[in-house]
């Protein structure tokens, strides 16, 4: 005979201010099965896990139902304290009377109902449930980042330095990233590459940390703990141990006419290159495109001028296997392409730039070598105009719906560094409002206004158009309610951000889930703010949302430490809601097996005993544990129901479908 | 005081969510017939936002807006100032009430080669 | 007064969510306080591919009036593959509901991602309208689970 | 020319049996009359051995259990029989070792129930032409084209192919009839949803839950099925509701889906006349029109539509095709 406890939780007001608890609490007593039930302020508090714990042991309960938020917060809590009070953990149900029921009503009547409806259902459902005992499975201890900007570098190091190892993906040639490209950095101006290439050059001397650069991810499989991956390394056509990055064969090169993309296209480079002079590994790379050798067969001036005898021009692209433990992913992000946004004129003019070229052409590694030089003569701008929120919040259907964040602080900070530089600039910044939450970022710009006088200007630019070599810049003021035109020597576009597009292909590898934005999702928007729904996976840097230098190293040691805390454990528990299969009605069909992902159904030919002393082989399917993920695509899949999932079982839910129906 | 009639008449004929408006000023910033208007484009959207009536029927820049629907275009929010200046318009056209004429008597006395402002402004609105 | 009460039918909607998208995605619209009618009822499966056509039919069966199936966007499932499987299942099933003269607004497969409470909520909004104006569900009734 | 397929096939039959390859032959009985005829064994004497125009049963399906027990047997296939056996193979039903498989000639089976609708009653003897039966009734003679009275499944036939076979007797040309294939699910998608409603109500309303279509149907050869399993919550015989019959059909249907070879056997033993196969022909048409052409059963392939995809699929909502 099952003896169910009913736990109501009032969560504060949350639920209570919505649902009659009282009544709830009345109305389960009547369920089949049910001997207690009690409500409670707060369950997930100490005091209330300590009333679910004395009620399991003076009740001598059978099953547990908690009416709270929703299982997806403190199922796991619930759980353990029924695992702390003797009953198997999977003999907690919760009716989810938070999210589900109590935040999205406001009727109390209404409200009630529905919550009683849900315990009951729960109720239903527990009284199928089954004690079960979860798997363990070892942990591979070694880690791997996708990415290797400042938020893989930031986890890579921090992983290794805990003792694992840890491979960095990265799929340019060189390790650094976006903020390798930047000049100098907010709030404090120092410079990006000061900062940013000593922790290059500390993941390329690290022994646990192994560089993939020039890589991709092809193929990911396997669970938390064990991930089992295919990196291809595209082709180099340079052997990375022989190299000296010496620079001879760029020298050499006589195809010099490729884009530069480290600066951003505003300048060219050879056909084999490095892409910048603190590259990490500092090792040349060839470009096939535009390669004549490759293209024709004609060349191999490289070949002949290489010292070290490092080209090969029969490279292929090599797979390799590795497992894992843990994985980052810190994909990062590009500014927004700028088709849709004619009326600033940036396809047709050439001082009309973003900040991201702006930032290279203030860098001394840049195309200009340091000098702020427009693009189109090479001569000195003396009037700039910047234009804020350009893409960004913009719901139109042209840029992105959300604010990009970092473009304020960076505004300020161009702005900053012109007028510090080259005094006699005039500065002016449309803006529609300027943010800057952060821990000296409004003094930041203040000091942008106050110090340096920079002229903001409230309000937004309608169009940029060239007179006689002048860029018109017209926009509204809206504090004074005019309409002015700003004639500018160079006009400087704050482009918004969005993921770089490999994430949506990394995302479907690792089967996380991703937003309209193409932003991943993090497993909880406040408490899991680096781990991702998919175990195992965590998310560092502006792949997961817009964010400026400190927050992505924040983030990233963040996710470093849930790796390691990951990879320090020697088993993890597995899921024990699984798939199983009855052998007694399995016909062998196979059709199981063409549905499973993760290839954890096998056929056996089995003895079986078939009355009368004789037996008979059948041909009967059978799941390993260990792998099977508990999707349930097998249960639907099979003809003869003998496919069946723990937790979600087949009366389970058809129980649940009765009580939820029950009028 | 504010008439809600009137007002939600203007939003309705407007077709806008002027809720939805940043105060970013892109549309003042493009409209070619700023100078000449006494209320600006963004002011329309703030006031209708706000149910300041009377400031727009008594704009005298309904009359010059020229239906071009840049301010529209250029809207990173989709919020359609044009429309809201164009709804004002319309309304006041009807209260004038007794002025007007009825439908009927409109074909004889409309001149051929010159297209009428609203009907243009219409042909534009739903030319997507 | 009490009679006309009597007499309104309340729709009732069986919504199966899949734990990693779609159910994550009601739990957003609910701390996003995103109100949806409460005859919608969730019923949480791992994945969406876990929805047996039983399920839908003994939802009908027991008096549901529409029955709609939430997963993560096809190509972003928790499983890889999982929503590939409901959609064709489904897809068949759907179809030879409506063969059988089902009305076919009756059932209905949404995407919904984790973050798109807001979606969540609207659909639950649309279906719950849907089924309002179709009324009870008369063709897959079975009188014996309805007390009347 | 029908005598002769059947010696010819008693002949390599007692042939094969002689020279031990095979120890037993499936085939068909005669039983009282001409049209009453049983799938049935044959081992030493091959009494009432028969093939005519009425041995439309499946044979394919008995071999689940024929070859799990000792020695070959030998079978008889019609063309779509040999669907249904790829079909098996695929699911790993049969196995192939213990089967001879001997292909032969069908030119659609007819119906005696078509035949006593045409008032033809008391039969005494019937005689069979290329295109005719002539049939002795007490009440005289008379005759029937064979087209007139071909059994459902036969009236559309998809295929005369043979898709697997040891050997074959062929002695004349076969033709397929496959164009009207989807005629009448067409008809049905049609309707509006109330008509189609109300045709499916009046047909499965017929319903007894006798369960033949399921018990013969070579798709369905789970030892436990659903329907007898309490646990599946849709078990029992009950037909006290309309809903009962619906559910039982429709899942019926879905469970055989992708593996259905559309052989009709369900429509040809219904004792109700209720026309099932158009509940599995709109499934294949669906899969066809939306997830590529497919015939379960052509080759012996464990992937059908049913548990395969595509990235790009398209929508379930849209796969919906009948009219409002």
């Amino acid at each position: 005979m099952q003896r169910i406890g009913v736990f109501i939780c009032h969560c504060g007001t949350n639920i209570a201010a919505t649902v009659d608890v009282e009544r709830v609490t009345e109305a389960v007593k009547k369920e089949p099965y049910v001997v207690f039930a009690q409500n409670y302020q707060y369950m997930c508090s100490e005091n209330g896990q300590q009333l679910i714990k004395t009620a399991i042991r003076e009740n001598k309960l059978t099953g547990v139902v908690v009416c709270s938020c929703s299982p997806r917060m403190h199922e796991a809590t619930f759980r353990k304290t029924a695992e702390e009070a003797g009953l198997n953990p999977y003999l907690v149900e919760i009716a989810n009377i938070r999210e589900q029921c109590s935040w999205i009503h406001k009727d109390i009547e209404e409200a009630t109902e529905k919550a009683i409806v849900l315990a009951r259902t729960a109720i239903a459902k527990l009284t199928l449930n089954k004690p079960l005992i979860a798997g363990e499975t070892g942990v591979t201890k070694r880690a791997l980042i996708i990415g290797g900007g400042i938020a893989g570098i930031q986890a890579a190091l921090d992983i290794a330095d805990a003792g694992y190892e840890v491979d960095i993906v990265e799929k340019r040639p060189t390790i650094g990233g976006r903020m390798a490209q930047l000049d100098k950095t907010f709030p404090t101006l120092d410079c990006a590459a000061c900062i940013l290439t000593p922790k290059m050059v500390d993941c390329a001397q690290n022994e646990k940390i192994n560089m993939f650069t020039y890589s991709e991810i092809e193929e990911v499989k396997g669970f938390v703990g064990n991930f089992k991956v295919k990196i291809r390394k595209k082709a180099r056509y340079v052997d990375e141990k022989k190299c000296t990055g010496c620079g001879v064969c760029m020298a050499n090169c006589p195809s010099k006419k490729g884009l530069n993309e480290f600066n951003m296209d505003l300048n060219n480079r050879p056909a084999i290159y490095i892409p910048f002079a603190q590259a990490i590994p500092n090792v040349a790379v060839i470009d096939p495109e535009q390669c004549l050798k490759l293209k024709t067969g004609k060349c191999g001036l490289c070949q002949m001028k290489c010292g070290a005898g490092a080209i090969d021009y029969t490279q292929k692209d090599e797979i390799v296997e590795r497992e894992y433990g843990a994985i980052v992913v810190a994909t990062g992000f590009r500014p927004i392409k700028l088709d849709n946004f004619n009326e600033y004129g940036y396809a047709d003019n050439k001082d009309v730039i973003t900040s991201l070229e702006l930032e290279r052409l203030m860098n001394a590694a840049g195309p200009t070598k340091g000098t702020l030089l427009r693009p189109s003569d090479l001569t000195h701008p003396k009037v700039i105009t910047f234009i804020q929120c350009v893409g960004s919040r913009d719901v139109s259907g042209c840029g992105k719906p959300y604010c990009s964040k970092i473009c304020c602080m960076y505004t300020a900070k161009h702005a900053m560094l012109i007028r510090e530089k080259y005094p006699d600039t005039e500065v002016h910044v449309f803006y529609i409002d300027v943010r800057t939450p952060g821990k000296n970022y409004d003094e930041f710009y203040r000091r942008a206004v106050e110090q340096y006088n920079v002229d903001y200007i409230k309000g937004m630019v309608g169009k940029v158009y060239n007179e006689n070599g002048k860029l018109m810049v017209q926009g509204s003021n809206l504090l004074d309610n005019e309409q002015i035109t700003i004639p500018s020597d160079l006009v400087v576009l704050a482009t918004a951000i969005e993921p770089d597009p490999s994430v949506r292909d990394i995302a479907t590898k690792l089967t996380i889930s991703i937003d309209t934005n193409n932003f991943l999702t993090e497993a909880h928007a406040k408490l899991k703010p680096v781990e991702c729904a998919t175990a195992g996976v965590f998310l560092a840097g502006v792949c997961q949302g817009p964010k400026d230098v400190p927050e992505t190293v924040s983030q990233a040691s963040a996710a470093a430490s849930k790796v390691i805390g990951l990879l320090a454990k020697d088993k993890l528990k597995g899921n024990p809601c699984v798939s199983h299969c009855d052998e007694n009605t399995c016909i062998g069909c196979s059709q199981c097996e063409q549905v499973c992902p993760y290839g954890a159904i096998t056929y056996e030919e089995k003895e079986f005993r078939i009355g009368g002393g004789k037996t008979e082989k059948r041909r009967v399917a059978c799941v390993n544990p260990a792998v099977c993920q508990g999707c349930g695509a097998c249960t639907v899949t099979c003809p003869s129901g003998a496919m069946d999932i723990h937790g979600f079982s087949f009366e389970q839910i058809n129980k649940e479908i009765e009580a939820i129906c029950k009028r | 005081m504010v008439n809600k009639n009137e007002l939600e008449n203007i939003n309705r004929i407007s077709g806008t969510d002027v809720k939805k408006c940043m105060k970013c000023g892109k549309c003042s910033g493009r409209c070619p017939a700023f100078t000449e208007m006494d209320i600006k484009p963004h002011q329309f959207v703030s006031y209708l936002a706000q149910g300041k009536l009377d400031k727009l029927l008594n704009s005298k820049a309904i009359w010059n807006c020229l239906s071009c629907m840049a301010c529209v275009e250029r809207c990173p929010r989709g919020v359609a100032p044009a429309n809201v200046i164009e709804a004002v318009r319309d309304t006041v056209a009807r209260m004038q009430g007794k002025d007007g004429i009825s439908a009927n008597d409109i074909p004889p006395i409309v001149e051929e080669l010159l297209p009428q402002q609203l009907l243009v402004s219409a042909f534009r609105k739903y030319k997507k | 007064m009490q009679e006309i009460e009597k007499k309104e039918h309340k729709p009732l909607i069986v919504a199966f969510c899949c734990n990693w998208c779609s159910y994550a995605g009601a739990d957003l619209a609910g701390s996003s306080r995103l109100s949806y009618p409460a005859n919608v009822k969730i019923i949480r499966v791992p994945c969406s591919c876990r929805v047996n056509p039983i399920f839908i039919l003994k939802a009908f069966q027991r008096g549901a009036d529409g029955v709609i199936l939430c997963g993560c966007h096809p190509g972003d499932c928790h499983y890889s593959t999982g929503n590939f499987h409901t959609r064709r299942r489904m897809g068949i099933l759907f179809s030879l509901l409506n063969y059988f003269g089902i009305e076919k607004e009756r059932t209905r497969i949404e995407w919904v991602s984790a973050a798109e409470g807001q979606k969540f909520s609207l659909v639950m909004n649309d279906f719950a309208k849907t089924i309002c104006s179709l009324g009870e569900n008369r063709r897959l009734e079975d009188l014996r689970c309805k007390k009347n | 020319m029908q005598e002769k397929l059947e010696s010819l096939m008693q002949e390599l039959a007692l042939k094969k049996i002689a020279s031990g390859e095979v120890d037993r032959v499936l085939a068909w009985k005669k039983g009282e009359s001409y049209f009453d005829v049983s799938p049935a064994i044959f081992k030493e004497s091959f009494d009432g051995f028969t093939y005519n125009a009425f041995c439309g049963a499946n044979l394919s399906k008995f071999l689940v259990e024929e070859t799990k027990k000792e020695g070959k047997v030998l079978v008889f296939l019609k063309p779509c029989d040999t669907y249904s056996f790829n079909q098996l193979l695929s699911e790993h039903r049969i196995n192939r070792e213990k089967v001879y498989v001997v292909g032969i000639e069908c030119q659609g089976k007819l119906d005696i129930n078509k035949v006593y609708a045409k008032g033809i009653d008391g039969i005494l003897d019937i005689e069979e032409t290329d295109s005719e039966l002539k049939i002795k009734t007490i009440y005289g003679d008379k005759t029937v084209k064979k087209d007139e009275v071909f059994s459902v499944k036969c009236e559309t036939c998809k295929s005369k192919k043979l898709v697997v076979f040891d050997e074959k007797i062929v002695l004349n040309e076969m033709k397929d009839n496959k164009e009207k294939r989807f005629d009448i699910v067409e008809k049905l998608e049609s309707m509006t949803e109330e008509e189609r409603f109300a045709f499916w109500q009046a047909e499965l309303s017929k319903c007894i839950r006798c369960n033949a279509c399921r018990n013969v149907c070579p798709a369905c050869t789970c030892t436990n099925c659903v329907f007898d399993n309490n646990k599946s919550g849709i078990a029992g015989k009950a037909n006290a509701d309309s809903f009962e019959e619906k559910l039982y059909h429709i899942i019926r249907a879905f469970h055989v889906a992708g593996r259905c070879t559309d052989c009709g056997e369900c429509s040809r033993v219904c004792p109700q006349g209720i026309p099932l196969h158009l509940i599995n022909r709109k499934i294949i048409k669906d899969m066809n029109t939306n997830y590529g052409e497919y015939q379960a059963g052509e080759t012996v392939t464990p992937l059908n539509p049913i548990v395969d995809f595509k990235k790009d699929d398209v929508e379930a909502n849209t796969v919906v095709g009948g009219k409002k």
